[in-house]
């Protein structure tokens, strides 16, 4: 009866594994996929027995709650936990036909793997500070990552990175200590239920903006998202796809878990600085976009947009939005990646990410094209994908709950997030490829392992589509993890109460 | 089954690269057949909705958000149906003759049938939300139809245009209707129309009213987003006819006609909708003379019958009723069938300037005369059906309630307009001094020249047995927009009244403007040129140029690159929302410090001068030597302050660290000094201010204390249940283990990541 | 009785180190300060540490004390000679009252090899 | 103490803040070190310090036989300092490669990625 | 080049590395009951190891380690990883502690448990990431000089 | 150093059979440990002088004890002061240990020893370099020096 | 133990370390800076002895072991790193 714990063991154990296999290249490789697909199944057993029971409370070591560290996966930890399950086997299936050889000697697949670990970590945890161990996990698997190719972008990037991700996490581990200071505890069920207890909540909002301001920079929000535009773009692109994928979201998780579960004392303070931070962050983030004129500068400033959607569903507080703001998390995990995976492919047959410098794909390669099309249509909530329905539930709840201002800024930032794609589109995929006679790219990459690329994309691409046009289960699921939120003394319950 | 006449269109795609590559030149025949059979469907259902009123079908899609794939069956909608797909199959079919042998012919049905079908889902979706999806979609595949020449830069942004204006209409629409919806209560079409709800009334009512028609205005190309249409005519021209005639353009037209009943009683509306559409329709048929480009004459006349149909939805009497769905009609047969002629020249001659035609008649007599009639409708002569439409629109403006006098002086110009419109089209080209043309003409294959004879034939007909379109058409439609569809009554002859005679002045004026014609081209050109400068479309292109520079000045500002201003937004960012926090609701808790051991003070204040030290020197060894006083200080505290682990884990990293560092720093530069004071000093502001927000915090966390620590317990249980004295282990290794388990696998990923980093760049030297 | 043993070894402990800081604060050159810091400072923490055990009066705290002791006994040394040598072979000036420098005619900066045979010739005598 | 270690801390906050100001990335070094140090203090300091206290539990005993200091924050911050190391080693690492690669230490013109 | 500190530095490196070894494994075993654990004991016995590799420099480091201080690295986090098994086979959450009573001779016992392995694993992984980076780094320096 | 490995051995086993393991029994079994190797010397060749070499070690403890106390004076004497006294240098002296621990120990004793602090050794091992504080009377300093390394030869040898 | 030896003890022992960090800051060489961690590190050793005895806890001795056993490894990691020819400061 540990299933939750299984989703940080399996990756754990394959990147031990891995780690101790060092030697072997091909056992990297197999134990690459091998473990993805598991992490993938035991994710999907542990969704289901949420989908049955409600929730998942293991207490570890057997140390009822408070004492040790409790894991509890409620629907919205399930389904995150899922989408890295998924994300982290289309990243394995495109790394088999893009990793050179080197980045697998030097621990590419154990760092995928330990990343992995660190994020389903952040996406199961009950507790405060096991949340900030995952994150280190995570954080230091990703500075790995991020440098794996020596190059000087990389470099450069990953100081950025590294030095702003610090910076979060002494402010988050700060954050922690005051809270313990206050409530002598770290579980995020006792936690709250002792918020619920307290008072004069002036020093728990001082925490409350704290560990906003920490998460708020691992999530990219405005104006906290410097790193993430200046690195994302650095490293390979499988690490780079795993990033925008997951990374940015287990911030916006931890936000999500602890401005609902936990900080729902004085939601008029909280909630009204988060409605702020959503439109400054989808305006802030789609103009950088705008500015840029590299397929994946461009993506990754579009994360940053992408998040102040999800923060919206949040800041909005009604069961409605936060719905909106689930669902836009399961929308963009997907397709962000697989617009990352997508510039891999031309990244690898013309060598470039230059806008300028790309071309004629539409011509040479009309599957590629498609299968950058769904996402980027999706990313500009075009129905009837899977971004419609996320932008769509979002606006609908600003709208509801009559927040004009913000609600236009989401449309706007729709609109230019449209003008980015029809960007890329038009310049990578429209126009003749510059300087060939056939106007097709100049084709200087190998074109071994491509498969391996297209299978990873098109079953992205599936996913989105299929979210698209069968929106109502995955809504089901958005709404039974909103009502989980919106709810903490079930969780409270669930967890203060469960026998190990 | 309703279901599977919108979608068949989508499935149709999806093996359109097949069906060509099988099927060759004639694939095109083989598409029609498609919506062939949608059009005898729709043309079956007729009867029945004019008999017992409209139908809801309904497909249950994403019922939670009430999105469903629902559709509502009446005289409009299927009228719109009848013209999509009898228009549509005429375009198929033109579309093989004309793109033949295009290397990606495939493609372009796939997107094409995908356009034909979401233009089907607008007019047919009873859900708001539904309906929506559906227009976006023809926004999308209109933008991948309009950039089917995709090589070329002028199409690429034209498609954008177009895309872009649309869709940013599209979302205002979205907000409209969702605030319709849920003002309504409903997101059923049928619902809202039937709703008991003050719609009006509500105070979301006007800004609803805007978004909605926001929407509808771009998507149907009035002033002042009317310039995208024009350059829409990138597209391969058998899109330019699909577009102009039926679909695309008409989707915002077919918008207003279906929310008329609900939202037609608005004075906002009313007053709206017909100064727009009057404006439009004379800004149209206005610039369809300043032109000589076929396609671009075509596409204002189109913007001047967008404009008409809107200011009569506007105007909203029983005639303007009337006369928008007869105009409507008409306008879609000659539209057509004129654009694929247009299509027809283009091909046959290479140019694309009818200035550069002339006496073509002898060799395509066929299409001379489908020219000739076709534009005769769009001139609004008898005995066709554009007659009727025209004379139904002076009526409906001569009595509108709104804008008085401006309306009927507007439409008298654009009758001028389209008169001159038309004959540049069909008479320009085909007779007068025969002109040498690029390529030799010849009278164009069955494939095209089917759509054009056919539909000019309908205008005619229609024209002469004016029951046949009263009864099928235009009082269902009607009875739709909420007239009396009984009082319907098409005739060609009225008497001599008010129309007539406005029209005749039409005609008169025109004559005269097209005997001048090439006379007037030059100033034409600059006042053509006047309005390109400081019209609609300079702001889109000034807006699309702010948007880039807004764009490039906040990364400037923003993501500037420079590592210090990003530290210093943050730390700001966190003192200034913390720090606000605290002091608005806890207060400054300033105490001045009393130690309790003066030899901890001692220690501290060893700590912090050299922390200090190692910040202020100049000398980079100093500084981690003074860094590892810092750690051994730190130690201490940890000592001296009951934490003996602590204590040895302190001093033993730190002097794994010290190591770490000489083995590294080694390489590494000394310290420079970079910054100028001023930026010295500004940093010393920020850190500062840091640090105070920390002490201040650190002082408020200290005053306070609401619960007592659990880990009381951990004492208690370290013994009997962890089995082992020394807490602070117990709780690593057993109460807290899955933490430490974490903490290993951080240290192990710097160990990689540290060893790929030296690794890879031995590697970088020996290769 | 007990504490004042305690109390004089402790405070001589302490002395020592003092005199060891006051010693590498005020000696002119790094050799001289090394002597004063590592002899000072091992003494010290020798001295501390016969209090501490006398103080505690049990085997344990006797056990420690010697490993303490002994501990200090090996590693300051070595790090005296890693240090000093260090600091000689990079050339960290000497006190103008050095009187004399047998080793750096025999110290080659190029290999840093070490001589023996241009030293004093110095034999034991037995 | 807790008062005085209050300024002390803050004040450590500041140098690390200071540190990593600066454009030179040889001086992050001791920025990064130094917040890490600020942070586990801050921990330590919040949590309440008592003096002469060990949580440990006297041999044959089954628990301490006075008021012993909390032994969780010093859990917290023994995981926190190790954590701490391993992303220092990383860090120092990464800036001696990327002054390798980049051929400056002045972080202003470390602007590639940005601009 | 002349490897550093030759004679004195790499005797005396011969007498402490032991003692720190030896005290290492003290301190691990006794973590549990006094100030110790698999952290600081994995810290104080790379820190003998760092001694032994700044007296003999990498290739003699090498071949004392025998193994590559990365197999330490996957051992033990392997090993950590294992002390969680017999928590899930007995159907307990995970990361129950087992307690066994090994006897000794002399009616003694020996308290072995999986905290123990799992200190173990700590050990070890603290022992191979540093040795990892370290030896890594003393490479690379080589190299470059 | 084998015998006195025994010895701890010895001493283990004591612990071991009493069942009791204080510092105290500890002591005790090294206590009769030592005095049964002491018997056992004469016929065991890696035993011999083994009970010599105890108290010799002691006395030189001692001896050693009292130089330290002796020459740190001396040293804070010329610390407190406001005048130096000293007049260091640098010397070279010919070693009489031969093998790497001899010569380790003397150094590092050498180095122990107020005053003096060893530098380094000749590349051939035979020349400490010394750096001396007091060299007033070289001859005399190099006599002790001597004197020290002979006392530390004696306890190893 | 008599508090007003121990505030004794403990005020010679801050002032020592005043005084060697005082070096510390100074320098000028970097050997000079080692040595004052190195004594600094001894000083640490007894202050750690005199908080065992204050306090009456002899687990702190292991605190003074690992220091003793330990602290010079910083040393002779400087000390390379000076002979290695790191830039002199
Ligand atoms: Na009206
Ligand atoms: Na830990």
């Amino acid at each position: 009866m540990s299933l939750a714990v299984a989703p940080i063991l399996v990756p754990l154990f394959f990147g031990a594994l891995s780690l101790a296999l060092w030697r072997y290249r091909i056992a990297q490789r197999v134990l690459g996929l091998v473990g993805t697909l598991v992490l993938l199944a035991v994710a999907i057993r542990l969704f289901q027995v949420v989908h049955a029971e409600g929730m998942v409370v293991l207490h570890m070591g057997g140390w009822a709650a408070p004492l040790g560290i409790t894991l509890a996966v409620d629907m919205l930890g399930a389904i995150m936990v899922v989408l890295t399950g998924i994300t982290g086997l289309a990243i394995a299936l495109f790394s088999m036909g893009d990793t050179p050889e080197r980045h697998e000697h030097f621990g590419y697949y154990p760092l995928m793997h330990l990343l992995l670990a660190g994020v389903a970590g952040s996406f199961v945890t009950g507790d405060i500070f096991n949340l900030y161990v995952w994150f280190e996990v995570m954080l230091i698997a990703s500075f790995a990552l991020l440098t794996l190719g020596g190059e000087r972008a990389q470099m450069e990037g990953a100081i950025k990175y590294v030095t702003l991700n610090l910076f979060s996490s002494a402010i988050f581990l700060s954050a922690v200590g005051i809270l313990y200071g206050l409530l002598g505890t770290l579980n995020m069920a006792d936690i709250a239920q002792k918020i619920d207890q307290v008072e004069n909540t002036a020093m728990i909002n001082v925490v409350a903006v704290m560990f906003m301001v920490a998460f708020g920079i691992k999530a990219s929000a405005f104006p906290l998202f410097f790193w993430l535009p200046a690195s994302y773009h650095t490293p390979l692109v499988g690490v780079s796809a795993l990033f925008a994928g997951l990374l940015t979201k287990v911030g916006v998780y931890a936000l999500f878990r602890m401005f609902t579960i936990v900080f729902d004392h004085d939601v008029a303070y909280t909630h009204e600085i988060l409605v702020w931070v959503a439109g400054l962050t989808m305006l802030s983030g789609v103009l950088g976009a705008a500015a840029q004129y590299e397929f994946r500068r461009i993506l990754s400033f579009h994360i940053v947009s992408q998040i102040g959607y999800m923060i919206l569903g949040l800041a909005l507080y009604t069961p409605l939005a936060i719905i909106g703001g689930v669902f836009y998390i399961m929308h963009h995990i997907i397709v962000k990646t697989t617009l990352f995976l997508v510039s891999g492919v031309t990244y690898r047959i013309a060598g470039t990410h230059e806008l300028k410098d790309l071309g004629g794909f539409f011509r040479s390669r009309p599957m590629l094209s498609v299968l950058f099309l769904i996402p980027a249509f999706s990313l500009a909530g075009m129905p009837p994908l899977s971004g419609f329905f996320a932008k769509f539930i979002v606006i609908r709840a600003g709208v509801e709950a009559e927040a004009w201002g913000v609600t236009a800024v989401a449309l706007l930032v729709g609109l230019l997030t449209l003008y980015s794609m029809t960007k890329i589109w038009a310049e990578v995929f429209w126009k003749a490829a510059p300087d060939t006679e056939s106007g097709e790219p100049a084709g200087q990459g190998s074109t071994v392992g491509l498969g391996w690329m297209y299978t990873a994309i098109a079953g992205l691409a599936a996913c989105t589509v299929f979210i698209g046009l069968n929106g109502e289960p995955i809504y089901a699921l958005a709404e039974t993890a909103a009502d989980q939120l919106l709810n903490p003394d079930r969780y409270i319950r669930a967890v203060l109460e469960a026998r190990p | 089954m309703m279901l599977l006449a919108v979608l068949s269109g989508f499935i149709l795609a999806l093996f359109a690269p097949l069906i060509c590559r099988v099927a060759g030149d004639r694939c095109g025949w083989v598409f029609a057949l498609l919506p062939a059979t949608l059009f005898v469907w729709f043309a079956w259902l007729l009867p029945e909705v004019m008999a017992n009123g409209a139908q809801v079908v309904r497909y249950p899609w994403f019922p939670a958000m009430e999105i469903n794939l629902d559709f509502l069956i009446d005289g409009l909608s299927l009228m719109f149906a009848l013209l999509i797909s009898g228009i549509g199959t005429f375009i198929l079919i033109y579309a093989g003759g004309y793109l033949k042998g295009h290397p990606y012919l495939g493609r372009f049905y796939v997107v094409m049938l995908s356009f034909m079908a979401s233009m089907l889902g607008v007019v047919l979706s009873d859900n708001l939300v539904t309906l929506f999806v559906f227009w976006e979609l023809t926004s999308i595949t209109s933008y991948l139809l309009i950039g089917f020449e995709h090589e070329d830069v002028k199409a690429r942004a034209s498609a954008l245009q177009g895309l872009f204006v649309t869709v940013a209409g599209g979302l205002a629409l979205m907000a409209g209707l969702i605030m319709l919806g849920t003002m309504a209560g409903s997101y059923s079409l049928n619902d809202v129309l039937a709703s008991d709800a003050d719609l009006l009334g509500h105070e979301w009512a006007v800004p609803m009213l805007l978004c909605i028609l926001a929407g509808a205005f771009t998507k149907s190309a009035q002033v002042p987003f009317h310039f995208w249409l024009p350059n829409a005519m990138a597209a391969p021209t058998p899109v330019s006819a699909f577009l102009h005639s039926a679909t695309m353009v008409k989707a915002g037209v077919y918008l207003l006609a279906r929310l008329n009943p609900a939202l037609g009683e608005a004075e906002l509306w009313t007053l709206l909708l017909s100064f727009f559409g009057g404006l439009t329709m004379f800004t149209g048929a206005f610039m369809a003379i300043t032109h000589t480009g076929a396609k671009k004459v075509l596409a204002y006349s189109t913007i001047m019958a967008l404009g008409t149909l809107v200011m009569l939805i506007g105007i909203g009497t029983h005639y303007a009723l009337v006369a928008f769905a007869t105009f409507l009609v008409a306008h879609s047969l000659y539209k057509g069938a004129l654009f694929m002629i247009a299509g027809i020249l283009d091909h046959e001659t290479g140019t694309k300037d009818v200035a550069e035609m002339g006496g073509l008649a002898s060799l395509m007599p066929v299409t001379s005369v489908a020219a000739a009639v076709a534009a005769l409708s769009l001139a609004g002569l008898p005995p066709l059906l554009g007659f009727v439409g025209k004379e139904l629109m002076f009526e409906a403006v001569l009595d509108a309630p709104a804008w008085q006098m401006l309306l009927p002086v507007l439409a008298f110009g654009a009758g001028i307009g389209v008169m001159v419109a038309a004959g540049i089209i069909a008479i320009k080209p085909f007779y007068g001094k025969r002109l040498e043309t690029p390529k030799h003409p010849h009278e164009a294959p069955v494939s095209m020249l089917a759509g054009p004879v056919v539909l000019a034939g309908l205008s005619l007909l229609f024209g002469v047995a004016l029951f046949i379109p009263e009864q099928t058409l235009v009082a269902p439609v009607v009875a739709s927009l909420g007239g009396a569809a009984e009082k319907v009554h098409l005739a060609l002859w009225h008497g001599i009244n008010m129309p007539l005679i406005l029209s005749l002045g039409c005609l008169v004026v025109a004559g005269l403007i097209l005997r001048f014609w090439s006379r007037l081209q030059p100033q034409l050109d600059v006042l053509r040129e006047g309005l390109g400068r400081f019209g609609p479309e300079a702001g889109y292109f000034r807006i699309m140029e702010w948007l880039t520079r807004i764009a490039t000045w906040q990364t400037r500002v923003l993501q500037n690159g420079t590592m210090g201003n990003y530290m210093i937004t943050l730390a700001l960012t966190t003192v200034g929302i913390t720090g606000f926090t605290l002091i608005t609701q806890y207060g400054v808790p300033l105490r001045l410090p009393v130690p309790d051991s003066g030899f901890a003070a001692g220690i501290a204040l060893l700590m912090i001068v050299s922390a200090f030290f190692a910040t202020g020197t100049v000398s980079r060894l100093g500084s981690v030597a003074a860094m590892s006083i810092v750690g051994f200080a730190v130690a201490l505290i940890f000592i001296l302050f009951s934490a003996p682990d602590l204590g040895i884990t302190q001093i033993l990293v730190e002097t794994l660290t010290v190591i770490l560092l000489v083995l590294v720093l080694f390489r590494l530069p000394g310290f420079t000094r970079m910054s100028s004071p001023l930026e010295r000093w500004r940093d010393i502001i920020v850190a500062v201010m840091v640090g105070a927000l920390m002490t201040v915090l650190i002082l408020a966390a200290t005053e306070v204390q609401f619960f007592e620590p659990i880990s009381a317990e951990h004492v208690a249980r370290s013994v009997s249940d962890g089995h082992g004295r020394n807490i602070v282990n117990v709780i690593l290794v057993d109460f807290r283990a899955l933490d430490t388990l974490g903490e290993m696998f951080v240290l192990a990923l710097a160990a990689v990541g540290v060893y790929s980093m030296i690794r890879l760049k031995a590697e970088d030297q020996t290769a | 009785m007990m504490d004042l043993i305690i109390a004089v070894f402790l405070i001589s402990g302490a002395a020592f180190m003092l005199l060891a800081a006051l010693g590498i604060l005020r000696l002119p050159d790094l050799p001289t300060r090394m002597h004063s810091s590592t002899k000072a400072g091992a003494m010290g923490a020798m001295l501390i540490m016969v209090g501490v055990v006398i103080g505690f009066a049990e085997w344990l705290a006797l056990a420690r004390g010697l490993a303490i002791v002994l501990f200090i006994m090996a590693t300051t040394p070595i790090a005296a000679h890693a240090i000093g040598r260090a600091g000689y072979i990079i050339g960290v000036p000497l006190w103008d009252g050095t009187i004399k420098d047998e080793l750096r005619e025999n110290y080659d900066t190029r290999t840093h090899g070490l001589r023996s045979d241009a030293a004093d010739q110095d034999e034991p005598r037995l | 103490m807790e008062t005085l270690m209050a300024y002390i801390v803050g004040a450590m906050f500041a140098a690390a803040v200071y540190m990593m100001l600066r454009r030179s990335i040889v001086k992050l070094v001791i920025g990064l070190m130094l917040l890490s140090n600020a942070a586990n203090l801050l921990i330590f300091t919040v949590a309440g310090m008592r003096q002469g206290a060990p949580p440990l539990v006297p041999e044959g005993a089954e628990v301490p036989a006075s008021a012993v200091a909390d032994p969780l924050p010093q859990a917290l911050i023994l995981t926190a300092i190790v954590i701490a190391f391993g992303v220092l080693a990383f860090s120092v690492v990464l800036i001696h490669r990327a002054y390798e690669v980049v051929g400056t230490d002045d972080l202003d013109r470390m602007k590639d990625t940005d601009t | 080049m002349r490897e550093a500190n030759t004679l004195i530095l790499r005797t005396a490196a011969l007498l402490l590395v032991p003692m720190q070894l030896l005290f290492s494994v003290f301190l691990l075993l006794r973590g549990h009951d006094e100030p110790g654990g698999g952290f600081i004991a994995g810290l104080v016995a790379s820190g003998a190891v760092v001694l032994f590799l700044f007296s003999y420099g990498v290739s003699a480091t090498r071949e004392l380690l025998r193994v590559d201080p990365r197999d330490f690295l996957g051992v033990g986090l392997l090993i950590g990883l294992a002390s969680i098994l017999p928590s899930l086979i007995l159907g307990q959450p995970a990361m129950t502690a087992q307690w066994w009573q090994i006897p000794l001779p002399g009616g003694d016992y020996y308290k072995f448990s999986t905290p123990l392995i799992f200190d173990v694993g700590v050990y070890l992984t603290v022992i191979g990431s540093i040795l990892t980076m370290v030896v890594g780094l003393s490479e690379s320096e080589e190299s470059d000089a | 150093m084998i015998a006195f490995f025994w010895n701890v051995i010895l001493a283990l086993l004591w612990v071991a059979l009493t069942g009791s393991f204080s510092g105290g029994n500890l002591l005790a079994g090294f206590v009769f440990g030592y005095l049964a190797l002491a018997v056992m010397q004469r016929h065991i060749p890696v035993l011999h002088g083994y009970s010599q070499r105890v108290p010799r070690f002691m006395a030189f403890a001692l001896f050693f004890l009292k130089e330290l106390f002796v020459a740190n004076v001396r040293v804070a004497y010329d610390v407190i002061t406001p005048v130096w006294y000293m007049k260091p240098g640098v010397i070279a002296m010919r070693l009489e240990a031969e093998s790497d621990i001899e010569i380790t120990l003397v150094a590092n004793l050498i180095s122990l020893t107020p005053g003096t602090l060893s530098l380094d050794v000749s590349d051939d091992r035979k020349v400490l370099y010394i750096h001396a504080m007091f060299m007033a009377d070289e001859q005399e300093l190099r006599d002790s020096l001597h004197e020290l390394e002979r006392r530390i030869l004696r306890v190893l040898r | 133990m008599n508090s007003f030896v121990l505030t004794l003890v403990y005020s010679m022992l801050a002032l020592a370390m005043l005084m060697a960090a005082i070096r510390l800051g100074k320098g000028p060489s970097l050997p000079d800076r080692v040595v004052a961690i190195e004594l600094i590190s001894s000083m640490v050793v007894g202050i750690i002895g005199v908080h065992a005895l204050d306090t009456g806890v002899l687990s702190f001795l292991d605190v003074a072991i690992v220091v003793a056993l330990v602290a010079f490894l910083a040393s002779i990691g400087f000390a390379r790193f000076i002979e290695r020819g790191g830039p002199r400061e």
